[in-house]
């Protein structure tokens, strides 16, 4: 019984993690439906960010996360202006080879500046370790993970359906043409959920890098499990998102550790069989065009 | 029409221009061609072994035999064989290089065994650690290490120390069930006994699940082989938020999981790790002091087993320039390598003569802070070990 | 009627015009000929860059002839591969008997897994088909005894050809070889795209609903293209197999479909030629920019691709053909 | 009572809600039948219930005496139910003559062996292509026949839509709202168009239009809120009182 609940635990806060990395790219390519497969490289300048922040300034792992979301945020709104923008109306595949093009323009850039090993992220005392609850190890940063998850998905689901700016989001994607003459400047909407989405992607990946790792293959090395988490979810929505992630987290703990031997199949496996029953994502709207 | 046929001509000849022959005749010079994985998610192994090449040669000055030393780097991006394969062809046929050196990945070396053997191309491995590479041509000779050298080690010394019950874990794939295998088969050899193994997805960023399994089944250490990169930083967090030193569960693991440019990555996450190899950055030697001074002044970054690869592969080419007085043919340069002894930065040396790997020292270290950094820390010495896989 | 007739022979001729080998095709495969006298020593890489080439005008059936977007196509080229080599480590060294079953086997996958992609937009077949390819890679990783594992297939020794041709360091044989199966399987692929069944294939990327309007069994013409494309994957697997005389994992690996996209986006897509020329310009642009800087040379390739995203749309191909049509708008203009 | 094609009982719902009514339609060999209603009564859910793009939760359609509720769409296309879209649907980058060409290709797939259908060049079959040829010069298509559909005047295009229909010989043929968005004066080249169509052909119109309708019917269906509300003679229609309440009393 001792082992369902850790497992569970496990699997939850893995997808958790799941759903931080991730969350951005539901924005960017859910909900602006641009095919950003260079969500990773934002998620990496989250990373790097952080660990620059907290070795080089000796800003501390708290007070540096709002940075982190901030500078990638806006960082992005140069991107947005210069290269997205002219191909939100353009195919999917010259999406997909602009958002190459800059994965490896990223990935060489931070070979380049910070070399290809593996960076050193310190977490504070207060995050390591684990709590004993009920006969269960809990781990702190798990926790952590779990309560920014909690606070991110009520942000958003708050934001994107209850404010104005969130009415406006959906009007701009649901049809521009309309939204234009609404008088809502859809240009700018786009412009600041873009920002946010990578912004987001920022933090998710800052969080990420103590569990993932930070190396300059980031952006391409994790590209499949956030399109992964996006796409079975059903992309444009923040809750399919979670609960793809949460499912997906758990199936994979679970298959880990009661049969190891298929360890590495099982969250493919789950993928597909989830895409096969869902072919829309969990909670995916189905486009009727 | 034929306008525009001719223009199409034009520019295939044009683009395939830009790759063509720009072999220049040999003569003063020695060329040294390296196949090294550059790019990609294992960037950080070229990254060594062409750092660690450059480091002897800024050492050694570029000039051998009265004959330069010219490098010619070639980027195989990770483990691609036909690239590999690729790239030695044409080292061979358009550079017309003297050696060919690099090799981080096994199947990168195997895809070239069946043109260094037509061509007689003299060809260091500086460090893809399989067992058989070296009996599939032989022009090639190893200057680096193999896997189950390192980890045999570790089983006599887990037994020595009074461990009888252990568990391994290791990455899934070739490599992985390699050390697994010939670790368990060195410790049920003494006696011991391995509880439970698993195998873990190259691919995995969570090790939540398997470190549990091992907690669960109660080992008094646990043997652990997995590549370098991203995958012991991990492994490592997950192995102390469990809690599993607390538990009194040993780590033991090879040096690849303790690789020294990682160590500060790992922080305090690794104190007191028990593992076997061959090199640590912390040797205490006269020859290492050189080499990092050497590697130092080419990168900042911290060098590792894979630069002393580098480092060694190119003293021991320098070494064969000398002995034939810089005229090379394959024959006696291969005949030149075996029974060669070097003076490493982590200890002595020599090419074994019948397998063309090296017989070297292997350490165990144990992980301690020094000052701000980390370090493996050598306090046991396996003296002259052989493959023991062949 | 009979002058309806001499109208109707008109656009009779005006069909066949479009399906007519134009000079600039004809010079394309004379200029590769003329590769074999003219580079004798890289002759490995123009095969390698022909194989690629092979393999992207497979993704280009299904991508740009029926429109299915897939990032696992390695799966078929993989399998294909595995297929030559496990048949040549185990006894039959002939290339053609290994050509045929690999692309028979890729074949038969291929089949099978078109019916998971009967359901769902863009993103969902592209995950499904990403997600196979993955599985298939821990398929092979985890069966090391048969495989190789990681460290590759091992003892892969391929016959001669006809019993007289061996493989050469110079890679003569073997650049002949794949020059001359890549040319059949091309001129098979050209006249399929230029049938009947081409055209309907034309006319369900263009518009599914109209498709099915006009009677076209979508499904079935879907299964039946992806199935041809994974044996045209397989067989250049195969050829891949048989020039390296190894395989290794990498050739199911995700980067190998990602970069046959690459590939295949900057040619062109449903050009027929684009994969051809898009494997060889990437190619070459990455062995010279490696060339020129093995560690960093992944950023220039990357700003060639924003440039080629944000200058040149629809691909070197469409690219090339917009500045034709220019340039012929521009001399009528003169002429009248 | 041999009708060409008919509707049985049909009844559709998406959860709660009822879109189609036990609607039964019947058209008579040579009809020229109109299906009329106000916006959101159901019409292109039926239409596509009849075309197989939508299955009926219960009910059957029958075309010429056989019952075709399970057959999928492109079947029934083969069995000589054909339709033209409300918003143009057509291969953009397609010429017309290729457009009309495979249309004939595929309707007369099943006459060639795989190997002459798979790799025998398209312009091998002259006969195609000059039927095809033909069909657009009925429709005043041959002008533009050669230059790609997307460049193409919208109202041509609209007249494409005809003769991608016609050129799979069908039975009947269901015609969505042809005239929609061609500027009034100009739909009439295409009811030209229609008027000449053989008798053979059962045709079954959408149309908002009244004067068309009324121009071109013989008999009329006017559909409100998924149920059949009532059929008749133009006359009759005209006549109806619930008619003009529900529909004309607002139109006129």
């Amino acid at each position: 019984m001792h082992s369902f609940l850790g497992v569970l635990f496990d699997g939850l806060a893995y997808g958790a993690l799941l759903f931080v990395i991730s969350v951005g790219l539901s924005i960017t390519l859910g909900l602006m439906g641009f095919n950003n497969l260079a969500h990773g490289v934002f998620a990496m300048a989250g990373g790097y960010l952080l660990v620059t922040l907290i070795s080089k300034a000796g800003i501390g792992f708290l007070p540096a996360l709002p940075i982190v979301f901030c500078v990638v945020a806006l960082g992005s709104l140069v991107l947005e202006r210069t290269l997205y923008r002219p191909l939100y109306k353009s195919t999917p595949l010259n999406q997909v080879l602009l958002s190459v093009g800059i994965i490896f323009v990223a990935t060489a850039g931070v070979n380049y500046l910070w070399g290809p090993g593996q960076q050193p992220v310190v977490i504070p005392e207060w995050l390591s370790g684990q709590y004993a609850v009920l006969g269960l190890d809990l781990s702190r940063y798990r926790l952590f993970l779990m309560v920014i998850v909690a606070a991110i998905t009520l942000a958003l689901v708050f934001g994107l359906e209850r404010t104005r700016f969130g009415a406006k989001i959906r009007a701009s994607v649901d049809n521009q043409r309309t939204a234009e003459s609404m008088g809502i400047r859809v240009d700018r909407v786009f412009q600041l959920t873009f920002a946010l989405g990578s912004g987001l992607a920022g933090l998710g990946g800052a969080l990420g890098v103590d569990v993932l790792g930070l190396d300059p293959n980031f952006a391409i090395k994790y590209l499949v499990y956030f399109l992964l988490v996006v796409v079975v979810g059903g992309p444009g929505s923040v809750f399919g998102t979670l609960l793809a992630a949460l499912l997906l987290g758990v199936a994979d703990i679970a298959g880990k550790y009661y049969v190891p031997q298929l360890g590495a199949f099982i969250i493919y496996a789950a993928m597909i069989i989830l895409l096969l029953l869902f072919p829309h994502g969990l909670l995916g709207r189905r486009k009727s065009r | 029409m034929f306008r525009i046929g001719f223009v199409f001509v034009m520019l295939l000849c044009g683009i395939l221009a830009l790759s063509a022959d720009q072999a220049c005749a040999a003569g003063s010079t020695i060329k040294i061609g390296m196949i090294a994985e550059m790019t990609g998610s294992f960037s950080d192994f070229g990254f060594n072994i062409v750092n660690g090449a450059k480091a002897y040669m800024k050492e050694h000055g570029d000039t051998v035999a009265g004959k330069k030393i010219e490098l010619i780097v070639k980027d195989v991006g990770g483990p691609s064989p036909e690239v590999a394969k690729r790239l030695a062809q044409e080292l061979i046929v358009k550079d017309k290089v003297d050696f060919i050196a690099g090799f981080g990945f096994t199947p990168n070396a195997l895809a070239v065994a069946p043109i260094i053997t037509e061509a007689k191309m003299p060809t260091v491995i500086m460090n893809a650690a399989t067992s058989i590479i070296t009996t599939k041509s032989p022009y090639f000779v190893r200057v680096s290490m193999t896997l189950p050298q390192t980890t045999e080690p570790m089983a006599q010394w887990a037994h020595k120390n009074g461990y009888r019950k252990i568990y391994t874990l290791v990455a899934d794939y070739g490599p992985g069930h390699d050390s697994e295998a010939a670790f368990k088969k060195a410790f049920t050899k003494l006696g011991g006994q391995v509880v439970g193994e698993s195998r873990v997805p190259l691919k995995n960023p969570e090790f939540g699940p398997y470190v549990q399994r091992i907690k669960d089944s109660k080992p008094q250490a646990v043997f652990v082989f997995l590549p370098a990169g991203e995958m012991p930083v991990a492994f490592m967090k997950s192995y102390n938020e469990r809690g599993l030193a607390k538990a009194g569960i040993k780590l033991l693991t090879t040096g690849d999981v303790m690789n020294d440019n990682v160590q500060d990555a790992l922080g305090d996450h690794a104190l007191g790790v028990i593992s076997t190899h061959h090199y640590s950055v912390d040797h205490k030697s006269p020859e290492n002091k050189a080499f990092l001074a050497a590697f130092a002044k080419i990168e900042p970054q911290r060098p590792n087993y894979m630069a002393v690869g580098g480092y060694d592969g190119m003293a021991a080419i320098y070494n064969v320039i000398k002995q034939l007085k810089g005229v090379i043919d394959g024959d006696k340069a291969m005949a030149a390598f075996k029974g060669m002894k070097l003076n490493s930065p982590r200890g002595p040396v020599l090419i074994d003569p019948a397998t063309r790997d090296a017989i070297e020292n292997i350490y165990v270290r144990e992980v301690k802070k020094i000052g701000s950094h980390y370090y493996n820390v050598e306090f046991e010495t396996f003296k002259a070990v052989k493959d023991p896989g062949k | 009627m009979s002058d309806n007739l001499a109208k109707a022979s008109r656009h009779v001729s005006f069909l066949r015009g479009r399906e007519r080998w134009k000079s600039a095709e004809i010079a394309f495969w004379l200029t590769l000929v003329g590769v074999y006298f003219v580079f004798p020593s890289s002759l490995v890489f123009a095969s390698q860059i022909l194989i690629t080439g092979l393999f992207a005008l497979s993704l280009d059936m299904i991508l740009g002839y029926a429109g299915i977007v897939t990032l696992g196509h390695a799966a078929f080229f993989g399998i294909g591969a595995y297929t030559a080599g496990l048949m040549a480590a185990h006894g039959w060294h002939d290339p053609f008997l290994g050509l045929l079953v690999a692309g028979v086997t890729a074949g038969i996958a291929g089949y099978l897994c078109s019916f998971l992609l009967s359901k769902g937009g863009d993103l969902t077949r592209l995950m499904i088909t990403l997600g196979i390819g993955l599985l298939l890679y821990e398929v092979v990783n985890s069966a090391t005894k048969y495989t190789g594992g990681v460290d590759g297939l091992q003892g892969v020794e391929i016959g001669k050809l006809f019993g007289v041709f061996g493989f050469d360091l110079y890679g003569k044989t073997a650049y002949i070889y794949v020059l001359i199966i890549s040319f059949l399987l091309f001129v098979f692929t050209r006249s399929m795209m230029n049938s009947p069944y081409g055209l309907a294939l034309r006319s369900i990327r263009e518009n599914q609903t109209r498709a099915l309007a006009i009677g076209i069994p979508i499904s079935a013409c879907l299964t039946n293209i992806y199935s041809i494309a994974a044996v045209i994957a397989g067989i250049a697997g195969a050829l891949l197999t048989q020039t390296t005389q190894f395989v290794g994992i990498d050739v199911l690996s995700f980067q190998r479909s990602a970069d046959l996209l690459l590939i295949l986006i900057i040619g062109g897509t449903a050009t027929m030629y684009g994969g051809f020329v898009g494997a060889v310009v990437f190619l070459l642009a990455q062995n010279w920019l490696s060339n020129l800087n093995p560690q960093y040379w992944q950023f220039f390739l990357g700003i060639l691709l924003i440039v080629m995203t944000l200058y040149l749309r629809g691909g070197i191909l469409g690219g090339f053909s917009r500045l034709v049509n220019l340039f012929r708008h521009w001399r009528n203009k003169e002429h009248s | 009572m041999n009708a060409i094609l008919q509707t049985r009982d049909l009844w559709k719902a998406f959860g709660g809600l009822i879109v189609t009514k036990n609607v039964n339609l019947s058209l008579a060999p040579g009809a020229r039948h109109a299906l009329i209603g106000p916006n959101g009564a159901g019409k292109t859910t039926l239409i596509n219930q009849l075309t197989g793009v939508l299955r009926p939760s219960s009910g059957s359609v029958w075309l010429d005496g056989e019952e075709i509720t399970r057959i999928p769409a492109n079947e029934r296309v083969c069995r000589g139910l054909s339709r033209t879209f409300q918003i143009n649907t057509l291969f953009p980058q397609l010429t017309p003559l290729e457009a009309v060409t495979n249309a004939i290709c595929v309707r007369e797939r099943t006459r060639l062996n795989i190997l002459k259908r798979r790799f025998f060049r398209v312009s091998r079959r002259s006969a195609v292509i000059d039927e095809a040829y033909a069909l657009l010069e009925q429709l005043n298509l041959a002008q533009d026949c050669l230059v790609e559909t997307h460049t193409l005047a919208y109202g041509k295009q609209r007249l494409l839509e005809m003769a991608l229909a016609l050129a799979t010989k069908p039975k009947v043929l269901l015609l969505d709202e042809p005239a929609a968005g061609v500027p009034e004066g100009e739909s009439d080249e295409l009811f030209e168009v229609l008027n000449t169509l053989p008798k053979e052909i059962s045709i079954l119109l959408i149309e908002h239009d009244m004067n068309l309708v009324f121009n071109f019917a013989d008999r009329i269906t006017v559909l409100v809120n998924g149920e059949e509300l009532v059929t008749g003679t133009p006359s009759e229609i005209v006549e109806d009182p619930r008619v003009r309440e529900v529909y004309l009393g607002k139109g006129h």
